[in-house]
């Protein structure tokens, strides 16, 4: 599904990827975790076409999508829900959310719309106030539902959890693996909450300063004493 | 006597009341939590204490004294200090001078001296960029002290948020979310910092949703839900409040809890 | 190199040698008074800065203090038989008073609304200029009396190079020790989180007002000089063009840099004299290469040169 | 040098482009047919041209480049009072001749040794028109004019001279630069009792305006323009509205209408048709002021017979029985202007051209 | 009586005028929080192009076209030339960009077309229409009559359509608008382009009214910029409302106070309010939480 050889990507002169290879396959849940500055954060905006890379080469279902827009990554499928969940502020929570749906050209919109809703009342009730003013872990889930409102075939989630409750922290990881279960969405996840996040995936990938350092399935990176140490705080 | 003093206190924004008649008050030196699901006004409750919002009603003291309704700096003033959900960090500065600016109130402001750069200026600016030094150092930072904010990774920012907030040298300080953004190990340092800190004699208020941190760390917590109070109580009886588990902990964030008194 | 650069007292020195380097080369005294435009503009432009580039305010009305600056000059010697050097400071003093009082309303606002209300006080300033003819000559200008120090009547340009700027180089000393103080901090933080700075303890309030006041002072004074030197003032000096200009300045030289004031100041006076060159098309080619030093340096001619600079070397 | 420069600083651009402009043609193509006549006392001329945009600072800043950097002998205009006024201390302490193009009467008044001006002052034009008010048996009036330099100018000499003959202002309204309707101010004046005419000093596309809107709203006394409107843009912008409105002006608008005995005839007749055939755009009497510029510091060079601008100088100052688009020129030493109330010519719209009213 | 309406009249017209400039601003900043210097040089480009292509005799429908596609190929231009090529660069530095581009553009009109004042014939005639005592042109329902049509229409676009809630969006946040799939160039582009064609429509209103020159931008622009800052910037209401509010002022003001001061009473009016409502009369407040 995901393919990334040996991707480069700087700030001005720092260099913050330092030739990352990974892949994400079909229908698969792969977890990527790294401590504070490691580079997910870049790693997943350039997959997404919002940050500028430097060498090496992104693919998605096989085909060379490095120099295409980001727009044009959307439509193949790809959807992000960004660190800092980066919301409409000005715009109502609805907006945002069928903005979510802007490539689209079906008219199940509506349903999903209603999905997301299902997920997170507290967003059908607000739905016509504009997002600015909900609390931080509200507009992470409106972050979530946004992306979610694409359809989209690739999920990239950067840290979907950040600055929500720990019943709603369950809930997004259900969410996650129902999403995959119920329609085949292939996710690569971010996440700081290590142990959550590892439990739920294939497979797992550890991010060190701008390199893969480790990869393996999400079992096995869970047990190794490195991962341990460094991220599960055990 | 109470250090802080939260008084029946509420604000509404258009239909929601976003926080509705709670009282509660913190003791010298205490760590004291705020939790509560999503939207139940933590972050509200943090911007009427500290001044960035007025209350509709009711009363916030600090160290006996009303203020309620008085602005940001005068509470500063007074040795209240904060962080924020969503950062607010000084973008164009370096981590340095960011930390530099909370030393504002301690520093000297005349402005004929700062104009002319007389001596006592370049000495102030020594001073305070020591000082903020040691706060970097403090919260692990030492390494990004001339970088610019802009460029630090986001987990770095929310510490550069607590050197900043540390460096006013407050006696209340009110860390929102501090851990958000970290894995597990890093909370730990989180922890060991927000300890330090009370150790000192700081009295601490923390909004958190890392379960661990919060029942490990807390003298006290008060849980809110809807704007009003749920329940408040040491870390044993608030794991044990079925209507928190039920409204707040779901089971994954109760076996955190759990595994936190271990 | 970069030690060096990054000396507070850098800035000043520079543009010391600057001022004494290019002397040595003027050709004419027309040079001579170009580079003296140059400096008051620059001086303006720091104090601008100070605002617009540092704490994050913007004013499209900025040339109304120069214009009280520049009536001063006019004015109160003519009126009230004050020596043009006490006339300057009063019409400082003038400057600061009028900003402290709009300041503390206006300053509230933000962003384009803040623009907008600045933007109407620079119009209302010269709306009074223009208007009221029998203190100021209305829009056909007044004359400016001679300045005598002493027995020295100040006149010619290479006299009015060197007082301009000296000016120049005290206002961007100022300015470098301002922007390198806990005040210079206080501003920089607020212009990027206003509720932080708040929490730490600093009075947006005041501060806002404080460096309007002192960017204030810098356009009268400014006004002031160039009144002098002109020896003849129009309403013009006080216009919302000569606002936006100013405000271009600071953005084409670099917003948050002093030196970047100066380039700034430098390259919208100069360019006009040799786009005259090409006649007609001067207008035309002016707009052109506004848009290409932006789109080219779009952080300002300073601060991006440097940045490239600093690239290159590392 | 083998070339004589001659300097200018006028308002190409700008609010005062309707001066400037055609001022700034007038002079290249004469300079341009004078060269090809084989010059000035043997020697091309040069013509230095800058674009002030009528900003005083600007012009100042030229007057000195003009000076010092280019070494012109002589300098024909200043468009507009202000930028004039900016440019005479250059020019008085350099010792060179200025002949301005611009209107007030304080640019020449005090005279000034080195500083003269072509162009009808507007407090000629005030008496011009309480002249013809007062043959027609009008003692009150109403005013509207411009907050430009030109229309507050000539709004003081007219209240200064009204006294004069017999004429009372009762109102007294202004219009910005660019506004773009008037009837308030003309609603006022409508409004106010006894008003019999009404005067509207203003240059550029106020007066316009003011016409258009005196006859929306069907103000039926007399309507005077100013010198500032003599050309036939008037005419075609204010359209209709134009019928029956009076206005001093120089005999160049209507140089085909002037008996053949007219000494000015040919002089006004030649340059429009050659201004209007080069640019293509029809004459303005400012242009015309630009020539009469140009032609008296020829001539007086000539006279001169050298490029000492102080020779030059005091030949400008003898000028006499100079016919110029403006009139008959008289210079003195008291008078660095030379033309007197005869060079106005009270003209009227009518049939959407101009007439001479006699 | 007959006054106050002669007043109103004036004081809608000339505010009709200002309205329709702010609309254009209203646009590109939704877009971009860029205000664009140069939409009074759209205004312009619409009364010259149609002015000289009359003049070229072209039939006036098709100039008005020609000069609306005038005015849409020059803010297309603006925008790939100069807008686009400093993507990524600050507000302020593409603001300084426009005001590059109007004085660009103000010196290409001097040049192409000329620096006279040019009129064109009223619509519907120059005879005035007398409503209790005030005379009125009707070109003057024209502009008021094409303000209201514009922002019924950009009302409806923003609120209703996807695209318009795209251009929203890129403004309220670039990065995010990017990453749900908005082309925000393409987005931006598609403002300036609107914008200009609002312009050239607001010039072809106007010019029977307040005749047109290569310069007469400047001026609408700066109190078209006042008057959507007073009515809530980005909100096309806003700008009606503005716009007409400072005609009113201004004309109230002259027949009331003073002529002199009438540009004077409708600032202090701005700030007045401004103070009052600091995001001016429609704008929302900004929530943005910390
Ligand atoms: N805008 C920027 N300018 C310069 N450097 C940056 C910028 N953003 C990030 N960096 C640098 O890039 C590196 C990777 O940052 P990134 O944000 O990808 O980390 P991260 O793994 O997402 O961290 P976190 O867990 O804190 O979110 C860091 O060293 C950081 O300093
Ligand atoms: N400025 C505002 N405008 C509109 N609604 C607001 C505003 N501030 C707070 N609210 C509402 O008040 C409620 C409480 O918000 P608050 O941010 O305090 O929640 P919180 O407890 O901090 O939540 P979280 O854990 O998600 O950060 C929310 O429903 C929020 O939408
Ligand atoms: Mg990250
Ligand atoms: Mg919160």
């Amino acid at each position: 599904m995901l393919q990334v050889d040996g991707l480069h990507s700087s700030y001005g002169r720092i260099e913050a990827l330092h030739g990352v290879s990974l892949a994400v396959n079909r229908g698969e849940i792969v977890a990527l975790v790294g401590g504070n500055g490691a580079g997910k954060t870049t790693l997943l905006r350039s997959i997404s076409g919002v940050q500028p890379v430097n060498g090496g080469k992104v693919s998605l279902k096989g085909e060379d999508i490095t120099r295409s827009s980001p727009h044009e990554r959307v439509r193949r499928g790809i959807a992000q829900v960004p660190e800092g969940r980066q919301i409409f502020a000005p715009l109502s929570i609805e907006d945002n959310l069928r903005l979510g749906a802007y490539l689209r050209k079906d008219r199940k919109v509506g349903e999903d719309l209603e999905q997301v809703y299902g997920l997170f009342p507290v967003l059908k009730e607000r739905r016509f106030n504009p997002a600015g003013g909900l609390s931080g872990g509200q507009q992470q889930m409106l972050a979530i539902g946004r992306a979610l409102m694409s359809r989209p075939s690739l999920l990239l989630l950067d840290e979907p959890s950040m600055g929500l409750a720990p019943i709603l922290v369950d809930q997004v990881f259900e969410i996650i693996v129902r999403l995959r279960e119920e329609s085949g969405v292939t996710v690569f996840l971010v996440e700081q909450n290590a142990f959550a996040a590892l439990s739920i995936a294939d497979r797992g990938y550890v991010i060190e300063t701008g390199d893969i350092a480790l990869s393996g399935t999400g079992k096995a990176l869970l047990e190794d004493p490195r991962v341990r140490e460094a991220y599960l705080g055990v | 006597m109470s250090i802080l003093h939260v008084e029946d206190i509420g604000i509404a924004f258009g239909g929601v009341k976003a926080v509705d008649h709670v009282t509660f008050h913190v003791e010298k030196g205490e760590v004291f939590s705020i939790i509560g699901p999503n939207g139940a006004g933590k972050t509200t409750l943090f911007n009427l204490m500290s001044g960035v919002y007025r209350p509709k009603f009711g009363k916030v003291l600090l160290s006996g004294e009303d203020v309620t309704g008085r602005e940001p700096q005068e509470l500063a003033r007074r040795g209240m200090s904060r962080t924020f959900q969503n950062l607010q960090v000084f973008f164009r500065m370096t981590a340095r001078e960011n930390v530099m600016v909370g030393r504002h109130l301690l520093e000297k402001r005349g402005l004929f001296a700062h104009l002319f750069a007389l001596p006592a200026t370049a000495r102030q600016n020594r001073e305070s960029a020591e000082a903020a030094d040691r706060f970097l150092d403090r919260v692990g930072l030492a390494a990004y002290a001339d970088m610019p904010a802009s460029a630090m990774p986001y987990g770095a920012l929310k510490r550069l948020e607590i050197a900043r907030a540390l460096a006013a040298q407050p006696s209340v300080l009110l860390l929102d979310e501090p851990a958000a953004g970290c894995n597990p190990v890093e909370t730990e340092e989180i922890e060991r910092l927000v300890r330090s800190i009370a150790d000192e004699g700081v009295t601490v208020v923390l909004v958190e949703h890392d379960m661990k941190m919060v029942m490990r760390i807390s003298n006290r917590i008060h849980v809110l839900e809807f704007g009003r109070t749920l329940a408040q109580g040491t870390s044993a009886e608030i794991r044990a409040n079925p209507k928190v588990i039920e409204a707040y902990l779901g089971t994954h964030g109760s076996k955190e809890a759990s595994v936190a008194c271990r | 190199m970069r030690r060096l650069m990054s000396n507070r007292l850098a800035v000043p020195a520079i543009l010391s040698l600057l001022v004494v380097g290019l002397f040595f080369v003027m050709p004419s005294s027309f040079y001579l008074r170009v580079a003296a435009l140059v400096w008051i503009s620059a001086l303006a432009v720091i104090g601008l800065n100070l605002l617009m580039g540092y704490a994050g305010q913007v004013s499209l009305g900025h040339a109304g203090f120069f214009g009280v600056g520049a009536y001063s000059v006019a004015i109160l010697p003519a009126q009230f038989g004050l020596h043009p050097l006490v006339s300057l400071i009063v019409g400082a003093l003038a400057a600061a008073l009028l900003a402290f009082l709009v300041g503390r309303p206006i300053l509230k606002l933000k962003g384009h609304y803040l623009a907008v209300a600045t933007l109407g006080f620079g119009i209302l300033v010269f709306m009074v200029i223009g208007n009221e003819a029998w203190l100021t000559g209305g829009p056909d200008g007044m004359p400016v009396p001679r300045l005598v120090l002493g027995d020295w009547r100040v006149r010619g340009g290479e006299a009015w190079y060197w007082i301009t700027g000296a000016l120049m180089v005290v206002g961007s000393w100022i300015a470098v020790n301002l922007v390198a103080s806990p005040t210079g901090r206080a501003l920089r933080a607020l212009h990027d989180s206003e509720v932080a700075a708040r929490v730490v303890g600093v009075d947006v309030a005041r501060y806002k007002l404080i460096v309007f006041v002192i960017s204030a002072v810098y356009a009268s004074v400014a006004g002031s000089t160039l009144a002098l030197v002109n020896g003849f003032i129009t309403p013009d000096a006080a216009g919302f063009l000569h606002s936006i200009q100013l405000v271009t300045m600071v953005v084409l030289g670099g917003m948050g840099s002093v030196l970047g004031s100066v380039v700034g100041a430098a390259v919208l006076i100069v360019l006009p004299q040799v786009l005259t060159a090409f006649h007609d098309y001067e207008h035309l080619l002016l707009g052109f290469l506004m848009m290409a030093f932006m789109i080219l340096l779009r952080a300002g001619i300073v601060p991006s040169l440097s940045a490239a600079f600093a690239g290159r070397r590392a | 040098a083998d070339t004589i420069k001659i300097g200018a600083s006028l308002s190409v651009t700008g609010p005062a482009a309707f001066l400037g402009d055609p001022e700034a043609r007038t002079l290249k193509m004469y300079v341009d047919d004078i060269n090809a006549a084989g010059g000035v006392n043997g020697k091309q001329l040069e013509l230095v041209v800058y674009d002030d945009a009528g900003d005083a600072n600007n012009a100042r800043t030229f007057a000195t480049r003009l000076v010092e950097d280019d070494g012109v002998i002589a300098v024909v205009g200043g468009s507009t009072t202000g930028t004039t006024m900016a440019m005479v201390p250059v020019y008085e302490e350099a010792g060179i001749p200025f002949i301005s193009l611009a209107g007030a009467v304080v640019i020449i008044d005090p005279v000034k040794e080195f500083v003269f001006k072509t162009p009808h002052t507007d407090k000629m034009a005030c008496e011009k028109i309480f002249e013809d008010m007062k043959g027609r048996g009008i003692s009150k009036i109403g005013m509207i004019s411009g907050s430009g330099g030109f229309d507050k100018s000539m709004r003081e000499q007219c209240l200064g001279v009204a006294g004069n003959y017999g004429i009372e202002v009762v109102a007294d309204e202004t219009y910005g630069p660019k506004d773009a309707d008037m009837t308030p101010q003309l609603t006022k004046i409508k409004g106010t009792d006894g008003v019999q005419a009404v005067v509207n000093p203003g240059f550029g596309q106020g007066p316009a305006i003011v016409t258009r809107n005196y006859r929306q709203l069907g103000i039926d006394v007399p309507l005077y323009q100013s010198h500032g409107v003599a050309s036939k843009s008037f005419i075609d912008l204010a359209g209709e509205a134009a019928e029956g409105v009076r206005l001093p002006a120089a005999a160049l608008l209507v140089g085909d209408k002037l008996p053949n005995s007219d000494p000015q005839k040919a002089v006004v007749t030649g340059y429009k048709s050659k201004y209007e055939e080069t640019t293509g755009q029809p004459v303005s009497t400012f242009g015309g002021h630009a020539y009469d510029g140009l032609m008296i510091l020829v001539e007086a060079m000539k006279r001169a017979g050298s490029e000492d601008p102080a020779a030059i100088r005091d030949e400008i100052e003898k000028t006499t029985g100079f016919i110029g688009t403006g009139g008959e020129v008289n210079m003195s030493a008291t008078d660095h202007l030379g033309l007197d109330l005869s060079a106005f010519k009270m003209l009227e719209i009518k049939d959407g051209d101009w007439t001479i009213v006699q | 009586m007959a006054e106050f309406l002669q007043f109103c009249a004036s004081g809608l017209t000339v505010g009709a005028v200002y309205a329709l400039v702010a609309l254009g601003f209203t646009i590109i900043y939704n877009a971009s929080d860029v205000v664009n210097f140069a939409q009074g040089e759209f205004v312009m480009i619409g009364g010259m192009t149609t002015v000289f292509a009359t003049a070229a005799g072209v039939p006036m429908p098709l100039a008005i076209l020609i000069a609306i596609a005038a005015a849409m190929i020059i803010g297309l231009l603006l925008h790939r030339l100069a807008i686009e090529p400093a993507r990524g660069a600050s507000p302020v530095t593409l603001i300084i960009i426009t005001i590059g581009a109007s004085i660009f553009l103000r010196g290409l009109a001097a040049i192409v077309f000329d620096k006279q004042f040019h009129s064109l014939p009223a619509f519907s005639g120059d005879t005035p229409v007398l409503f209790g005592g005030a005379a009125i042109l009707p070109q003057s329902f024209w502009v008021i009559g094409g303000a209201l049509v514009i922002v019924v229409l950009l009302w409806t676009f923003f609120n209703r359509t996807l695209t318009g809630k795209a251009i929203l969006a890129t403004a309220a946040n670039r990065l995010a608008a990017r990453l749900v799939g908005v082309n925000t160039s393409f987005v931006i582009g598609l403002s300036f382009v609107l914008s200009a064609a609002i312009g050239a429509i607001a010039g072809i209103l106007v010019t029977p009214i307040t005749l047109t020159s290569y310069d007469v931008g400047t001026l609408l622009a700066l109190k078209g910029f006042a008057a959507a800052m007073l009515g809530g910037m980005g909100n096309p209401i806003g700008a009606i409302l503005g716009g007409l509010l400072v005609g009113l002022l201004e004309a109230f003001g002259a027949g009331y106070l003073s002529s002199t001061y009438k540009d004077a009473v409708a600032f202090i009016v701005i700030l007045a309010v401004l103070f009052v409502m600091p995001g001016g009369l429609l704008g929302r407040a900004s929530v943005e939480r910390v």
